[in-house]
């Protein structure tokens, strides 16, 4: 019933631009509220294709999408979605650019203001609250945008690959914040990455994506206890998961 | 340089003071019949739809121009090199038109209402003189710019009672209009008040005058058959201009061509003669009603000397 | 085939409002609520497009002649000076004023300056064209260029770019977009900045025969006269429209908030 | 004050350059090579400025009233319809033409209308500054909030962001810098363009004092009213420059090539 | 004399726009002809502006740069550069983008095109030869950028975390065409990255940077046996450094 967040159901997308792609085949797969499900496959495979389908922002060619029981379509702004490109808005300083969500929503600016500058220590982004996003770097950018899309309230949260350009310090720190929220709050998370070690310190479920046009090639289940540490990359279990996607991925080639 | 004694055509301009109309007819004929021609001269006409032909013409661009004492006076005034040598109209043909509703029959009866016009020092000074020689009161003359409104819906509107125009043009199109009655005050009823002046008249540039004076007269001897071709023949004369000048309203123009076939010259002269005390009581009323501030010796103005020989 | 017919149909509602429009308008002029001295019916016009069919062609020759050497010369000269102005600070401060300037004398007071310099014929109306002309291509144009990505420019002058390169990769092409806006703009004027041209004095052109329609009283004729000059102008608009669309095939689909 | 020093610095070529200018036509004059009745002397103009001092005052505000009105609904009218036309195709197919024709219709051969239907106060000649002006603010907008980018519209809607959200988060602020070129596009025509009115009739203002001066050959007269046109225009246009810059503080720094 | 292809000697940047950042502080380091070394260091750091001073975009705020034993305000084009964003020309196609740098530097395009379109497949990028930049996944945008940098015929190559967007295997293919193809040319190479150890396995020398302001805490000299092959990272001395790396790390935060 309402456990299901999200369902695809054996959809196929097809851009037609200059030229026909092909991008994703009779993909088909179920998250349960509260799931944290990463998608990982070989770049080009159609993971932010699939991402957008979810949001709404692309109409299947074929098959259906349900977000919380709705078909998506009429689904936009069902889901709070960081895309890959960080796409902050240039007018806006740094901080009116991560309360952007939560203003489209209809929340009092103050009060999304307050809500993001707890945030911005812990993302590094302190003392720049008032610059402007050409004067930040890359990772703090990318920070930028995942505090714009955790600020909004929604219970399905899509992210496309958000940490990126972070170094490996940084990028850890926010995995640890990451699993702490979704601790707390229990919410619905879709995570692209093209970090094997990160898909599975996170996930509760990983699907592989085959070559464009991508497919699942397989669902892999992570019962690794939680909270998972850093050391846990060391265990063995961990190891025969990674090596096992690694093989997966490499003969899916 | 003269243009008779070879094959050699001399390519001389004329530029008009506005849109085609019958004040041009004259030149229009001797054009088409190829008078101009015959006096050794491919003639161009150039219209313009603004002012400055008094600047073009001082200037050399054009040979001759169409232009009215009041601008030949004070561009003299600012020593723009022109000089008139013939008037195509031997009197004033301008008068004040308002609707017949309005009730304007005399001078006196302007008193209280509003005049369209140009917001020019002339129109001020003759109505206000036109005003007080009937006994009225000039300071109860309300006056509007209009700039280029079509006339007669302004006054039936009521955005002014009554406008300046011309008796060969305006009044006859206005006449033509159904169910619009009409009035005019003609000024050349009231000389005894105003003066009379020459308008419109062929003006010339005074370095072409004294270089090559055959020419100019040669244009003129052109230009006199054409004006004398449109006194006896109106219909025919219109016909030409049509024939030119196709955009234009065919009714207008005939009926214009009526009107004034009788007006281009007076019974004592020939066409085109310009006399001394015209241009002195003329220049006179600008000088006293402030519109120019210096006087000018009005025998330089103008000159009968090109016109042909009345032989 | 099937592209054209797609065509009508997102041209039917336009097509019937202006049949429309037009109808409605007979109706008004016929039912006596305004004189047809004011405005004459659509039918009044059409008639008198038919009665100047024969002269009508060397009117518009004259004119189109005017606008299109005109809307070029434009294009050229407002290119280049956007040029210029973008790329060297000094010439912006002393030219930007000078433009602005040269769009605030009225040509009726140009004219006769004009006339002395260039006589009559089609050089001064193509100067008065290219001066209506070349100020949206010249605003248009050095804004696109000065808002050109800094990271590209950045980038090839990384790769030791010279001016002239800088230009070329990155400026040129960023500032197309609003180069094609302020071409537009200015299309849109040439035809009746060519009309107002001829109004300083013309043997021939639309203008010569729009005014002599005015002068003349005939609102049938000066009506249909602004016909075929919209008429022109949208012609030319149009073709723009579809230039700029060949010029810009990367932007395939602009934001349509339309439908999703 | 050390800005200001700045500015001076900065502007210095340009005065040189204006005033070497002046003193080059002074000469021109003076040698005769060109009629004074043609062009006067700039000292013949500042002489006439000082003689008009006491009346000018008054035309100068009956003009920049008609400008400023003028410009004010240009802006309010232009940036409407731009949104209409961005916003829904079917109002782009059928308006853009009629738009295109407004700018079409010669003024002159509009002016007995406007006249009959407005009189001769300030409306007509705030209708022909609008005219004039909202249609680059029209092409501009327009092609600006068409031009917003894409993913950043696909991001507020993802995020469920309805139609006035859109516009108001994204495709506004993009449109920014497109609609400050429309706007200084249509503030240099604004104040010629309520010259040209004023030539339709009116009792106060500088199209009246220069139709009037032009009259009575006063070409110095003619001269001193165009540069003070012309003066009016470029303080509006850097006022609207200045404008552009408080309404854009994220474009500090645009794209120069001056120096490194 | 001539060993020496980049040398950076005592240099501090800060800029200045809505606030002051001081991002880098008092860096020195050479870098010798065909040496190649990776800049790592925490997000925000300070890595992208010290490429951007090294290629004579920014000047340093006090401090030189040598490029080729040219200062290198005077040295623009003196470096092949690929910047953190991929910066690719929306008005270019795919093909057209990837000879920018040659067409730059006056290279006949058609001679470029060759060069390029034998990049392509290796790339992963044939058959979007004619899509325009926006129809490619952001790691095909990646890889476009790094083909476009790499045909530039330039001594040095100052790459900012070109394998960003990239899948594991997609960049491990790409980590191993990058030492092969420098071990055939010998060209420099200065990379910024936050993978370790993708640091460790391409690099001759490391250096390790501070947080905000960035400054050199610590040069590390890799001395692993070429061509380094993907087992290597189990090998003790590749974790013995990886851990030195970490630990460098995480003290210097
Ligand atoms: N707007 C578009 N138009 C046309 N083709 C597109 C478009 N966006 C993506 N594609 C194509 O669809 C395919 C899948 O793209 P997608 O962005 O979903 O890949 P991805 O899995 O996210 O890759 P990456 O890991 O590199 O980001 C690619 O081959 C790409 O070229
Ligand atoms: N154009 C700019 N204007 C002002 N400040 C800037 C600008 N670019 C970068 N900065 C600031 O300089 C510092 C260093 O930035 P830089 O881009 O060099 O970091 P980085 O080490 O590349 O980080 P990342 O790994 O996140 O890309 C940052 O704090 C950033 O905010
Ligand atoms: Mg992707
Ligand atoms: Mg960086």
């Amino acid at each position: 019933m309402d456990d299901i967040a999200v369902e695809v159901e054996g959809v196929d997308y097809t851009y037609s631009q200059s030229q026909k792609v092909h991008a994703l085949r009779n993909v088909s797969f179920k998250v349960n509220t509260s799931e944290f499900v990463s998608f990982i496959g070989p770049s080009g495979c159609g993971k932010s294709t699939l991402l957008h389908l979810i949001s709404g922002l692309l109409n299947p060619s074929k098959g259906v999408i349900h977000v919380n029981g709705k078909k998506s379509s009429s689904g936009l702004g069902r889901v709070a979605f960081m895309p890959q490109r960080d796409t902050l808005f240039p007018w806006r300083t740094v901080e009116k650019n991560a309360v952007l969500g939560a203003e489209i929503l209809g929340i009092p600016r103050q009060e999304a203001l307050q809500k993001a500058s707890s945030l911005f220590d812990l993302f590094g982004l302190s003392g720049f609250e008032k610059a402007w996003p050409s004067e930040l770097s890359g990772g703090m950018r990318q920070r930028l945008a995942l505090l714009r899309t955790f600020i909004i309230p929604r219970d399905t949260i899509l992210l496309d690959e958000p940490f990126g350009s972070l170094d490996a310090l940084t990028r850890h720190e926010m995995q640890q914040w990451l699993q702490q929220i979704w601790d707390q709050d229990r919410r619905t998370i879709i995570l692209v990455t093209h970090d094997v070690d990160e898909a599975i310190l996170l996930s509760d479920t990983i699907y592989v994506l085959s070559e464009r046009p991508g497919s699942i090639v397989q669902r892999v289940e992570i019962n690794l206890e939680r909270p998972r540490k850093k050391k846990v990359i060391n265990s063995t279990e961990f190891t025969k998961i990674k090596s096992e996607i690694f093989q997966i991925l490499s003969s899916g080639i | 340089l003269n243009g008779n004694d070879s094959d050699e055509l001399y390519t001389t301009t004329l530029m008009l003071d506005w849109t085609p109309n019958t004040n041009h007819t004259g030149i229009y004929v001797a054009l088409d019949q190829g008078w101009y021609e015959e006096m050794g001269i491919d003639l161009q006409i150039i219209e313009p739809a603004a002012a400055g032909v008094e600047s073009v013409l001082g200037q050399g661009q054009a040979d001759f121009g169409i232009s009215y004492a009041e601008y030949m006076i004070p561009a003299r005034l600012a020593e723009i090199p022109i000089t008139s040598i013939a008037t195509i109209l031997p009197h004033n043909d301008s008068s004040l038109m308002s609707l017949s509703s309005t009730g304007i029959e005399s001078p006196k009866d302007l008193e209280g209402k509003t005049y369209g016009g140009w917001g020019g020092p002339l129109e001020k000074s003759l109505i206000d003189k036109l005003v007080a020689c009937a006994g009225g009161d000039p300071e109860k003359v309300e006056y509007v710019e209009v700039g280029n409104i079509d006339y007669v819906p302004g006054m039936q509107q009521g955005r002014f009672d009554f406008v300046w125009v011309f008796e060969g043009w305006d009044v006859i199109r206005a006449k033509n209009m159904d169910g619009v009655g009409i009035n005019t005050l003609k000024f050349i009823d009231y000389t005894n008040c105003i003066p009379d002046w020459y308008t419109p008249l062929i003006a010339s540039n005074d370095k072409l005058i004294s270089e090559n004076p055959d020419l100019v007269r040669s244009f003129l001897d052109a230009t006199n058959r054409g004006y004398e071709y449109a006194m006896s023949n109106p219909d025919e004369a219109a016909t030409i201009l049509l024939k030119s000048v196709p955009e234009l309203d065919e009714q207008l123009v005939k009926n214009s061509a009526q009107h004034l076939s009788t007006r281009y010259k007076s019974e004592d002269n020939q066409w085109g003669y310009q006399e001394l005390n015209i241009w002195e009581d003329f220049e006179l009323f600008l000088l006293q009603s402030g519109i120019t501030e210096n006087s000018l010796a009005v025998e330089n103005v103008y000159s009968n000397e090109f016109l042909p020989s009345s032989d | 085939m099937n592209n054209f017919r797609q065509k009508i149909k997102e041209y039917f509602p336009s097509l019937l409002f202006l049949i429309f429009s037009i109808f409605f308008w007979e109706w008004y002029v016929k039912s006596g609520y305004v004189s047809d001295y004011l405005i004459p019916a659509p039918s009044a016009i059409g008639l008198s497009f038919l009665e100047h069919i024969s002269i009508l062609p060397d009117h518009i020759f004259t004119t189109m002649l005017e606008a299109l050497v005109g809307l070029f010369f434009a294009v050229v000269i407002g290119v280049l000076i956007a040029v210029l102005i973008a790329g060297i600070p000094f010439i912006r401060r002393v030219l930007y004023p000078i433009i602005v300037v040269s769009q605030n004398i009225p040509i009726l007071a140009l004219a006769p300056l004009l006339a002395v310099w260039f006589g009559f014929g089609l050089a001064p109306k193509v100067i008065i064209v290219v001066l209506i002309g070349f100020f949206p291509i010249v605003v248009n144009t050095t804004d696109g260029l000065m808002n050109a990505d800094k990271d590209m420019v950045s980038l090839v002058r990384g790769l030791g770019a010279n001016r002239w390169q800088v230009f070329r990769l990155v400026l040129f092409p960023s500032a197309v977009p609003a180069f094609f806006s302020g071409l537009r703009i200015a299309s849109a004027y040439a035809v009746i900045g060519a009309v107002i041209a001829e109004w300083m004095g013309a043997s021939s052109g639309l203008g010569l025969f729009l005014i002599r329609s005015q002068r003349s009283f005939q609102t049938d004729q000066i009506f249909m006269a602004i016909v075929v000059i919209a008429m022109l102008s949208i012609s030319l608009f149009l073709s723009i429209q579809v230039l700029s669309n060949v010029a810009m095939p990367w932007r395939k689909t602009l934001v349509d908030l339309g439908e999703k």
